[in-house]
């Protein structure tokens, strides 16, 4: 199966956050809304197509991946994507301090949230009215 | 691959494959405390009891804990027979008198029927049920600050001589890890305390919330090559940088 | 106590790797009556194990302590052999004469009273070691003249 | 000097033929006789042999190991007419050696039989040595431990001797697999199948482990082998590693043995110099060698896994044997481990056959075991009899029964904290691997604790809990929590705070300690208390009803009071520790029940059963 990706086409953004909101929902912890694994920016001048979109770029040679003590990132063949091993998980949150791009986020008392692309059915994209994300 | 059966289901395996691991992904369900997939099995618990037989046992079988029982060819494996049941019920009768005030094993021992305790109790803040995921995990994956000392009913998870430890570098990960919320860690402000020592949070560079303890830093900078003052940007900060970066790419 | 160059001595004995630890230990314990706290750091430096596996080894058997004994050990065995013979009974007698618990010191530093899960001299039951003097056939009254000598 | 194959043999002959015939006087300097004075009798009879112009050409001293009967201590022998001295003191030295030049024996230091008030003169006429089969014992007493020609003189090496001169090690394995040799630690496992898996285990090194942690309190069969033949240890271990190929070796040693530790490390020296142990053994291809590991003073350690860990340098807790350690044991690597009697019982297979071996004892348990019969027997020491040898015949015929002429026995202890108490009507039990265990009990490495009724049978069940309970390693819950509630349920019953529904919670933390353990220890805790439950329950009733310990033992529940037969002879008033006992010469004596604390000190000694041990009020 050929590896789809996450595509990213900030100039078609309009910053409305329905990405953040659809990923919260999308990783619920208890019931309730999770922390969004996906970050929507506004142009600070409200330039439009200056927004930007932050998410995880499923690294080749990862830093998180390198800096977990317990193994508990791993690429899914399937997809491509590094999921997040909760089982495996030691909650050390090494690997929220190794990431450069700020996309693994800590959950207070939980597991560090990681996109995981939703297994292979991205939510952010299926809300995102502007196409500024496709899975392709 | 070699084919078994759990709870009369025929199931497909690799040879030497742990039965917990099989059942979990067939969705029978087996109770654990001490298992953690990050560290190796120890079968400390107890509570991933199964019942295991084989046709040619002629009726024979024995309890064996889930978690590091090997599958092979043909073996029959029951999760849910009064024995396993009882024997699952009497180790929590056991655990609640040891830690009465532990929310987590009060919760398991009402759903084995468990309503009247009658064993002696002891304290109610001991929370501790020795299952040893703390020590494997920090002795294993972390620095090993802490261990399991003494032996018997006196043994406890504690640093060397009950003293602040000079390798703990305070990831919290022991306390995360624990199935009970037995081991106590607080963190206010730009100081996080654990086994009584206290460690300063680094500030963010950028905005100054707190990121990590130095120490966990220079440990991770030593696994991953990568240098030490790149772990002292929060999370905010960097997706912010980031963002910051695309501006300039060319789309 | 001149114990860097006794710790020396004693750590080039073996090689440099876990299974030394045990035996380290023995040696140590040997030497000082007790592990000094102060050298288990190099103990742990010595095998790679880390610190808080050393003071797990070393509470877990009894063979170590970290404090230090009393000039005359008294053990007392409660093997069955023993236990059926009375042992229960000079454990008891030597507690009250020497005021402290099996396990303890007394304050002068004289005396540590243990007991010992059988030493495999059964036919000489009860027994009682002082240091490594064996006493068989031991009675309660017996330990007036043992408290003396131990002086 | 190193010897070969081609120069052992003749080596050997010599050995022999300065034995033969030898002059020669032993004195025991086992741990029991040492304790009791034996080396200080060794040299003081050296002294005298000394002064009286004998040297060492005329006659040898040797310090043996121990003769396993340690009650008559110290023990000097003089050979070849085996003439029996017991009870030697170092006063005795001169009329030792004066009747030794004159050819005849020492009348006063002989044994003297019990019943027949007859001396007897050699040890093979004592009825304690007589009905014994002393194979695994075969050495001890009789060669200087210290003393490696002593040992090849008697044969050891031989066996190796022939198996690297004319076995394969497939031959090897094959003669102990037929021998149908047995684990004589306690599990009873053939070790020739053992061996075999070992032998077929990919992975290299191999290791062979001698587990000489014996920690069943009131068993000494492995100390004295260690201590008095550990050429015979050293050999049975080289032959095993010949028949498995490993060259890698360990002894697990008690720390509570200090002289087996001796022994041991002087053995392994002195057959390195030989050329029987390390690089090229007796100038062949294969290499092995041996190194002691101490233990730390933790009764689980004699749990192999948990032995194997001890040795790797950690803490000893055991792990579940899902994986044979003849698959990964020590370091993860194939391992075979055995106790020190079976190692021992290794040459004796070799040299004379599997036949031979498997000719003695029952269908399923071949050859000998050695026992430490001990507590309330006449005559305690170590035994060596035929397997299926019925405990009476141990008990009463070669030890010598109850001592105490208004004793009886109620109970023997078979198999240490694992095994149970088995009453009067079992003793016609054969002692084999297999009827003691169908019976609630077991062999268990051969420790026998006699008991009789001064013993109260709920106190040797809450012995062995609180034994069991600073033993436990804490790893798994059945046994960490379970054993500490156990004991607290009997301490009350003791106490008399019992309650009959009590016995059914001793009956459910016997079951998840067996079904729910991890380890042996665990599993096999609860039988000392299903036993006694078993065969006694009327005892536990007695105490939890009647409030009435009728063994006088349980402090809460016995007291102690002076009856009419009293004679006044104040025996009992001499030997009370508390001085709580008055009377006059001959007028009716009275125990002061307030200062009283019931240690039964003046039960013991009253010649006239003047003494009633009643129920808690009296």
């Amino acid at each position: 199966m050929e590896k789809k990706l996450l595509h990213v086409y900030p100039q078609r953004c309009t910053a409305c956050r329905n990405c953040e909101i659809a990923c919260s929902f999308a990783h619920p912890i208890d019931g309730k809304a999770g922390v969004a694994r996906i970050k929507a920016f506004g142009d600070k001048e409200g330039r439009v197509g200056h927004n930007q979109i932050v998410v995880c770029m499923q690294c080749e040679d990862a830093a998180c991946v390198s800096a977990c003590p317990a193994n508990a990132l791993w690429r899914n063949p399937d997809t491509g994507a590094i999921y997040l091993l909760e089982e495996r998980c030691i909650r050390c949150h090494s690997c929220v301090a190794a990431c450069p791009f700020g996309n693994m986020r800590p959950q207070a008392d939980e597991f560090p949230s990681k996109c995981d692309v939703c297994g292979g059915d991205p939510a952010c994209v299926k809300f995102c009215p502007a196409n500024a994300l496709e899975y392709k | 691959m070699i084919e078994l059966t759990i709870d009369g289901k025929r199931v497909q395996a690799r040879k030497g494959e742990h039965l917990l691991a099989i059942a979990r992904r067939e969705g029978v369900e087996i109770p654990t405390l001490c298992h953690h997939e990050a560290v190796e099995p120890s079968g400390a618990c107890r509570m991933c009891m199964v019942e295991v037989t084989r046709p040619d046992w002629e009726g024979w079988s024995k309890l064996v804990t889930a978690c590091n029982f090997p599958a092979e060819e043909d073996l029959i494996v029951r999760t849910r027979t009064d024995k396993v049941m009882q024997t699952r019920k009497e180790i929590l009768e056991l655990l609640i008198a040891r830690t009465p005030g532990s929310q987590l094993i009060a919760e398991m021992a009402r759903e084995y029927g468990l309503d009247h305790p009658t064993l002696t109790v002891g304290e109610l803040s001991e929370k501790c049920i020795l299952c040893d995921i703390c020590t494997r995990v920090c002795q294993n994956l972390v620095t090993g600050a802490i261990s399991r000392i003494n032996r018997g009913v006196e043994k406890e998870v504690n640093t060397p001589f009950a003293e602040v430890s000079d390798v703990c570098i305070g990831c919290l990960a022991c306390a995360k890890s624990c199935p009970t919320d037995a081991i106590e860690f607080k963190q206010v402000g730009l100081e996080r305390t654990i086994w009584g020592r206290t460690f300063d949070l680094v500030p963010c560079t950028q905005c100054g919330a707190p990121t990590l303890p130095k120490e966990q830093a220079e440990w991770l900078s030593e696994r991953t090559g990568m240098k030490v003052e790149e772990y002292f940007v929060c999370v905010k900060c960097k997706a912010a940088q980031t963002a910051r970066t695309y501006e300039n790419i060319a789309w | 106590m001149a114990t860097n160059i006794n710790l020396d001595d004693i750590l080039t004995r073996y090689p440099e790797e876990e299974a030394s630890l045990i035996e380290i230990l023995h040696d140590i314990q040997a030497a000082h009556r007790h592990l000094p706290r102060e050298t288990m750091k190099t103990v742990a430096e010595y095998t790679g194990v880390p610190l808080s596996r050393v003071t797990a080894v070393a509470t877990f058997y009894s063979a170590f302590s970290f404090e230090p004994k009393g000039e005359t050990v008294i053990k007392i065995c409660m093997g069955t052999a023993c236990h059926v013979k009375g042992a229960n009974l000079i454990k008891g007698e030597a507690e009250r004469k020497l005021g402290i618990k099996a396990g303890q010191t007394t304050k002068d530093g004289k005396f540590t009273l243990e007991v010992v899960n059988c030493v495999g001299a059964c036919a000489m039951a009860p027994l009682v070691i002082q240091n490594e003097q064996y006493y068989g056939k031991f009675k309660p009254v017996d330990l007036d003249k043992l408290l003396r000598t131990g002086e | 000097m190193k010897l070969t194959l081609d120069t052992f043999h003749k080596f050997q002959k010599e050995q022999a033929a300065r034995l033969e015939g030898r002059k020669a006087i032993t004195v025991c300097c086992g741990t029991s006789c040492r304790a009791k004075g034996g080396l200080d009798v060794a040299s003081a009879i050296q002294t005298k042999l000394k002064d009286a112009g004998l040297d060492e050409n005329a006659v040898e001293l040797t310090q043996t190991g121990c003769h396993g009967w340690c009650e008559m201590g110290p023990i000097v022998t003089v050979e070849p007419e085996g003439t029996f001295y017991q009870q030697v003191k170092v006063e005795d030295a001169d009329a030792i050696v004066a009747s030794y030049t004159k050819g005849n024996a020492e009348e006063k230091l002989l044994y003297r039989d019990p019943t027949t008030r007859q001396r007897v003169a050699s040890y093979h006429a004592i009825p304690f040595y007589a009905g014994q089969t002393r194979w695994a014992l075969r050495n001890v007493g009789r060669v200087d431990p210290a003393n490696i020609n002593d040992s090849i003189a008697r044969g050891s090496y031989v066996a190796l001797n022939r198996a690297l001169t004319s076995m394969t090690p497939e031959g090897v394995l094959n003669e102990v697999a037929e021998a149908k040799l047995r684990g004589r630690g306690g599990g009873g496992f053939d070790a020739g199948r053992k061996w075999r898996s070992a032998a077929k285990a990919p992975g290299f090194p191999k290791y062979i482990i001698c587990n000489g942690d014996e920690g069943d309190p009131g068993a000494f069969m492995d100390r004295t082998i260690m201590e008095g033949d550990p050429h015979g240890v050293l050999e049975g271990m080289i032959l095993a590693a010949f028949a498995v190929g490993s060259n890698q070796g360990y002894i697990y040693v008690r720390q509570e043995y200090p002289l087996a530790v001796e022994h041991l490390r002087q053995a392994i020296k002195d057959a390195h110099a030989m050329g029987l142990l390390g690089d090229n053994i007796l100038g062949t291809e294969f290499s092995f060698d041996v190194r002691i590991a101490r233990g730390g003073g933790a009764f689980v350690c004699g749990e192999s896994s948990a032995l194997m860990r001890s040795i790797e340098g950690k803490v000893g807790e055991p792990r579940a044997k899902y994986v044979h350690a003849t698959d990964k044991g020590l370091n993860d690597k194939p391992t075979v481990l055995n106790n020190v009697e079976t190692y021992v019982n290794v040459p004796l297979i070799v040299e004379k056959g599997s036949q031979w071996f498997a000719n003695t004892g029952t269908d399923k348990s071949k050859g000998t075991k050695a026992f430490s019969v001990v507590g309330k027997v006449l005559h305690s020491g170590l035994i060596e009899v035929p397997m299926g040898t019925t405990l009476r015949e141990l008990i009463f015929d070669i030890a010598g029964g109850i001592p105490g002429k208004n004793r009886q026995f109620k109970a023997v202890q078979t198999g240490g904290p694992s095994g149970g108490c088995l009453p009067e009507k079992m003793l016609d039990l054969p002692v084999d691997f297999d009827s003691l265990a169908d019976n609630g009990s077991m062999m268990g490495s051969g420790g026998l604790i006699v008991m009789d009724d001064r013993n109260c049978i709920v106190d040797v069940a809450r012995y062995f809990v609180h034994f069991l309970v600073e033993e436990s390693c804490g790893k798994c819950v059945p046994c960490r929590e379970g054993l500490r509630h156990l004991l607290d349920v009997l301490e009350r019953i003791t106490q008399g705070k019992g309650k009959m529904s009590d016995l059914d919670t001793i009956e459910r933390l016997c079951d998840v300690l067996e079904n729910g353990s991890l380890c042996a220890l665990g599993k096999s805790a609860a039988n000392p208390v299903r036993s006694t439950l078993r065969y006694f329950r009327k005892e536990y009733e007695e105490h939890i009803n009647e409030h009435f310990c009728k063994a006088g033992v349980c402090p809460a529940l016995c007291t102690y009071k002076i009856n009419d037969q009293c004679t006044g002879c104040t025996l009992c008033a001499k030997v009370c520790p508390t001085h709580c006992i008055s009377g006059s010469r001959k007028e009716k004596h009275v125990i002061d029940q307030a200062k009283c604390i019931q240690c039964g000190s003046c039960f013991d000694v009253c010649n006239f059963n003047a003494i009633d041990i009643l129920g808690s009020n009296g």
